[in-house]
C-alpha cells in the first residue's frame, strides 16, 4: 500500500484512540497509528508478549535483544511501562480491560464477524493472539484495505474464510471508507477523499446503510 | 487511567445490592479507609466477596458489625463471631467457598473466564448441586466465575500511571481482586512519580485500576 | 495439651521433613514441628496468604504488621523468601507443588478421609484453604490429639462430619501413635512411649493393620 | 529444592514421546542452550507445547528443523516455514490454540486445575468438537489443562533457593511455563547469593523450579 494511503488510515485510527486509552495494535498497518496520536493524548499500548507502555522502535544500534512486540519488532519502554506474563497480558486482553484492539483482516463481515487467521490449503500461520483480542476487547477496530490485491472487496456479506471471531467488530477503517457495525447493519459513516459513496458500494459486498449526510 | 477520588467519593460509587470483592486477608491489607468510609454512608443490602471475614474491629468485619452485608462468599469466618451470628440468623446469605477456590473464581472473572475446573471439594459438601467434568481419567468440580461489580483493595504504593507494589503478605488477595472488578479502586500509603516503581518490580498493572485514594492510616 | 505432648508430636512430625521440603504447617499443633526440624535439615515454610520461606516469631516490640501467617500471627521472613498473591499460592498448594501438608483434624477415617472444617448447628468457621491444601499436597499428614476432650475416639471407621477432602491423608500423628494409611488399610506403625498396641486399639474405632514388629 | 545440572544432563532427562512445554517469544526468552543440547542429543518424536514455532535457527524452530518433534500445541507459525511444510506433509500434528487460551491451559495443569471456561474462540473452529458451557447466559468453551513432563525455560538470575526474576519481555511465557511441568529446567544468566533479590520481587518462586543451569548465551 501507498505510503500515504497507510498514513491516512492511520491517522484515523488515531482518531477512535482517546486520552488514557489501554490500546493493542496489531501487526502491519494498525502500528501505523502510533504515529498520529495527537498532541496531548496520552494513549498506553500493550504488547501481548507481556507489556503495557510499549514506546517506539529504538534507534538503531540501541536494540534490547529482550525487548520486543508481538510482531517480533524491537521496541521500547516508556516511563511507566510495567512487564507481565503472557497468562496475566492475556487475562487484560480477554477480562475486558484494553479499550481498544486494531487488526488487520482478510475478511470481514456486515455481521461483524472478522477472518484474519488462515486461508485453508494455503497458509495456516495460527491466530497468535487475535481470537483473544477479538473476543475480549471493549472496542475491535479493522483497519486494512478496502479490497484485496486483485480488486475484490473483503467487506463481505458473510466472511467465507474461518473466523477469528463471531460479530465482535465495531469499526472498519480502510483506504476508502469509514463504516460502523450498529444493530441495523453496517452503516457507512465516512468516505475518503477521491472517493464517492458509488465507489465505496462498488467495491463492498455487504449491504451498506448510507446515512443522510453522505446521500 | 485512574482518577484520584477521596473515600467518600469512594464509598458514594457503592449502591445497595453492589457486588464487592474487597482485599486483605484477616484485615492485613485491606483497605480500611475505604471501609470506615462505607461504614460512615452506611449503604445497606451488600455482597461481599473476601478471603476472610476479619474482625469485628479490623477490615470487613466492620461492615458485618454494622448490618450493611446482605450476603458473602467467603472462605473462612472463625475469627468473626458477628458474621457467624448473622449467619446462624438468616440476616446473611452466606456461600463458604475453599480459599483456593475463590481465588481463581474471582481470577476467572478478571480474565473474562467462565470458570474453573478444579479437584478442590470433590467428595465434600462443596460439590452439591455442582456439574462434575471428567478430565483425562479424573474428576473436576466446575467452578463459576463470581462476578463483582466493584473490586476496592489496598497496595503500597502507586505510580501516576496507576502501577501497583504491595508489601510482603498484605499482597494476599489484593492483586487478584485488583483484576476482577468492574470497577477497581485502590487505597495506597503513597502515589510516587512515573519512573519510581521499576516496569519489573509492578504487580498490578494500570490498566487494572480505575481510582485510587491515599489511605488514612499510612 | 500437655507441652510435652505437643513438643513430641512436633518432633514426630519434624522427622517427616525431608531437606529441602516445601511445607506448610496448619494452625496450631502442626506450627510446634518448626521447632524440632534436625540440623542439617532445611525446610521451607509456605504460609498460604501468600509467602515461601517463613521464618520464626518476631521478637516482641518487632512485629510488622504487613507480616502474618494464615492464623493470623507475626512471623518473619527468611533470606530466600519470597511474597506472591493468593491465586499463586494455592496454585502451589493445588498444583502438587508442595512435598508436605500437615493439619489438625476433628475427625479422621481409615479411608483416608479427613472432617476438620465444620461442626453441623454447632461450629462453622469455614474450611479456609484446608481443602486445597489436603487435596493438592504429596503427602498429607494429620497431626492430633489421639482421642477428642471426652476421651472419645478420633480415628474412625468413617467420618460422620462433613469432609475435608475425601482419601488423601497418608499418616496420622498423635499423642498415642503413628498410622499410615496403605492401599490395603491403615497400618499402626509406631506406639508413643507409655502406650500399648492394646491401649492405641482401644482409643481407635478404625480397623488396625497391626504389623510383625508391633506384635 | 533445585539441583545444579548441565544442559547434557537436562537433555538427556527428556525422552522420546515427552512432553515438553518450551518458555519463550518467537525465541526471545527461549532456553537455547537446552534447546541446543536436545538438538544434540537428537532425542525424537517429541511433544511441544510453545506460544510459537520462533525461526528456524532460533528457538524451538531447531527441534523442529531437525526432525524432533512430532507433535505440538502452538498459538503461532508465520515465522516458521518448516513447520508449516512439516504439518503440511504429516510429519508433525499441530494443535493450534489461540495465545491466551494456551496460556491458560498450560496455567490450568500448573495450578492442579483440569481446565477453564473461556469465550475465545466461540463461532470458530477452535469450538469444533468441544464442549460448550452456559455460565450466567453466556457461552464458554471447555479448554482442558495440557499436561506437560518437562517445562524447559529461561529466567535471567536465579538465586540460590531457586527463586526467579526475568528480564523485560523475555519474561512472557516463562512464569506460566514454570509452573506447568512435572519437572521444570531452568536456564539463567546468573545465579546470585541468597538475599540478592528482593522478595517482594520475585516472579517465580523456587517452589516450582527443579533444575537450574547456567545459559552458554549469556
Amino acid at each position: 500500500m501507498a505510503m500515504d494511503k497507510r498514513a491516512q488510515i492511520g491517522a484515523r485510527i488515531a482518531q477512535e484512540l482517546k486520552d488514557g486509552d489501554y490500546v493493542n495494535l496489531g501487526i502491519g498497518l494498525p502500528t501505523e497509528a502510533a504515529n498520529h496520536i495527537p498532541e496531548g493524548v496520552h494513549v498506553i499500548f500493550q504488547s501481548e508478549n507481556g507489556m503495557m507502555g510499549v514506546g517506539p522502535s529504538p534507534e538503531p544500534g540501541t536494540e534490547d535483544k529482550d525487548m520486543i512486540n508481538a510482531g517480533g519488532g524491537f521496541i521500547t519502554a516508556l516511563q511507566g511501562a510495567s512487564f507481565f506474563d503472557s497468562a496475566t497480558s492475556f487475562a487484560i486482553i480477554r477480562g475486558g480491560h484494553l479499550d481498544v484492539t486494531v487488526l488487520g483482516a482478510l475478511q470481514v463481515d456486515q455481521e461483524g464477524n472478522l477472518a484474519n487467521w488462515m486461508i485453508p490449503g494455503k497458509l495456516i500461520p495460527g491466530m497468535g493472539g487475535a481470537m483473544d483480542l477479538v473476543t475480549g476487547a471493549k472496542k475491535v477496530i479493522v483497519a486494512m484495505e478496502h479490497c484485496d490485491k486483485n480488486g475484490n472487496p473483503k467487506i463481505l456479506k458473510k466472511c467465507t474464510l474461518p473466523l477469528t471471531a463471531k460479530g465482535r467488530v465495531s469499526l472498519i477503517i480502510t483506504d476508502m471508507a469509514v463504516l460502523e457495525l450498529t444493530p441495523q447493519g453496517l452503516v457507512l459513516q465516512e468516505v475518503s477523499e477521491g472517493y464517492t459513496v458509488e465507489d465505496v458500494i462498488k467495491a463492498t459486498e455487504a449491504e451498506l446503510i448510507i446515512p443522510s449526510h453522505l446521500r | 487511567m485512574y482518577k484520584l477520588i477521596t473515600a467518600e467519593e469512594a464509598a458514594a460509587m457503592i449502591r445497595p445490592h453492589s457486588r464487592v470483592a474487597i482485599g486483605g486477608f484477616l484485615a492485613v491489607g485491606a483497605p480500611e479507609t475505604i471501609i470506615d468510609a462505607i461504614v460512615a454512608c452506611g449503604t445497606k443490602d451488600l455482597h461481599i466477596i473476601v478471603i476472610a471475614s476479619d474482625w469485628e474491629k479490623r477490615g470487613i468485619g466492620k461492615l458485618v458489625v454494622n448490618h450493611q452485608v446482605k450476603s458473602a462468599q467467603v472462605s473462612h469466618m472463625g475469627t468473626n463471631k458477628e458474621i457467624q451470628a448473622q449467619m446462624n440468623s438468616g440476616e446473611m446469605a452466606i456461600e463458604i467457598v475453599p480459599q483456593g477456590t475463590l481465588m481463581e473464581r474471582v481470577r476467572a472473572f478478571g480474565a473474562g473466564l467462565g470458570g474453573v475446573l478444579t479437584p478442590t471439594g470433590l467428595g465434600t459438601v462443596v460439590a452439591d448441586g455442582k456439574q462434575l467434568i471428567n478430565v483425562d481419567g479424573k474428576d473436576y468440580i466446575l467452578e463459576t466465575a463470581i462476578p463483582s461489580d466493584f473490586a476496592i483493595i489496598r497496595a503500597w504504593k502507586a505510580d501516576k500511571a496507576g502501577n501497583l507494589i504491595y508489601r510482603k503478605t498484605a499482597r494476599n488477595s489484593n492483586p487478584i481482586m485488583a483484576m476482577a472488578g468492574k470497577t477497581t479502586i485502590v487505597e495506597v500509603d503513597e502515589i510516587v512519580e512515573i519512573g519510581e516503581l521499576d516496569p519489573e518490580q509492578i504487580v498490578t498493572p494500570g490498566v487494572f485500576v480505575n481510582y485510587i485514594l491515599l489511605s488514612k492510616e499510612a
